[in-house]
């Protein structure tokens, strides 16, 4: 198995698709080198968070994700 | 009475709002927000996407926040997903309470909270294409008054 | 839209807010509260009095400074006079304007003056008859916070 | 032709009635003589406002009514 990794809002420009796989176990460095440099610097931004398996990280450095997680890259959020 | 939804069709307010304000005998006071897609400056199509894992539980802990920081004897918050058309309902926040501060307050927090806190990407299409819409500064302004 | 009144009786929310609401293609949100007699403790029915010379040039004047004070594209502001039973809507005032935080607080705004500052004066009768009911603390409170 | 006083409010229920008339002019110490001592009384509150012909006066012990004009007795409001 492996990681699937999600892209949200304007980060689906930046990567150029909505979501690719990624081997596990996949930390904050191995993100980085996953998605592709223009989608690596995005996601350096304070106000860009990561969820794992459904829980936005306090600290996304310390991301882990294992076997089967979801990991999701979501940029500022605009609803209403 | 406790109505969050997301919702991927148009919906119509009365049949929305009637039966919450009927839902609360006894009630003072009734406040309610509808958001509308803004024409007028050129926009063809918003589309509204979100991150099912996070959307709704986040709109539900909303919820749990404005019940334990207002009176309220009922709270709806309906919000959009997909596409939408200039005109059309995107999102509708309503509280019922028995004193009007609370109602109002409720519907003010959660409006702040669903426009720049809540798990959702908004973009609109223009003659020129398709533009993310990030939160203005008077967003973030809002969002800081509750602390 | 500007459509300010005083009614003897009952009225249909819905026939109020939906043409309203219609009225301003374009918009970008519409805050609408209703307040409605309470019930539940003893009260049997509620009886508001005006002064004609004073009460509607009040609204009226009330709905300038409303105006003049938030980005509107309209205004309504509906009050009931006469008696009226537990679970009518008593009060009406809705705002639609381009953001957000115009229609709430100019909603906020009228109702805060309709509560304390405005030519009503409001009875209710219960078990041992009429008590007239004056504006609460925190009535006060409120509308002090508009300077 | 004369003043014709208006109760509203609470002060009905102190004045005993909802409306008087009184002879003009009507001067502050004219209109207390012709309320009776508890409406007098309820009248110097200072919550307690004055209308004459339709006007909210700003200093109501300068009340001077003329023949035709109508005087409201304004005790606090409670809408909405």
């Amino acid at each position: 198995m492996a990681v699937r990794i999600v892209f949200l809002g304007s980060l689906q420009d930046i990567a150029g698709r909505e979501e690719m796989e990624a081997a596990a176990p996949l930390d904050w460095a191995r993100l980085l080198e996953a998605v592709g440099p223009d989608c690596a610097a995005a996601l350096q931004l304070e106000r860009v968070h990561i969820a794992c398996a459904g829980t936005v990280l306090a600290d996304k450095v310390a991301l882990l994700a294992q076997d089967g997680d979801e990991v999701a890259l979501l940029p500022p959020v605009s609803g209403g | 009475m406790r109505d969050i939804r997301l919702l991927s069709e148009p919906f119509n307010l009365g049949l929305l709002i009637g039966p919450f304000t009927h839902a609360h005998p006894g009630l003072g006071g009734v406040c309610t927000f509808v958001g509308e897609v803004r024409g007028g400056d050129g926009v063809e199509l918003l589309e509204l996407s979100h991150y099912e894992p996070l959307t709704l539980p986040g709109m539900e802990d909303l919820a749990d926040r404005a019940f334990a920081r207002f009176e309220l004897m009922g709270l709806l918050m309906v919000h959009r997903i997909g596409p939408m058309q200039p005109g059309e309902p995107i999102v509708c926040v309503s509280a019922a309470a028995l004193h009007r501060r609370d109602a109002i307050d409720a519907v003010d927090f959660c409006m702040d909270h669903l426009k720049s806190a809540s798990w959702f990407w908004k973009r609109e299409k223009r003659a020129d294409g398709w533009h993310w819409i990030e939160p203005r500064d008077s967003d973030h302004a809002d969002i800081a008054r509750w602390g």
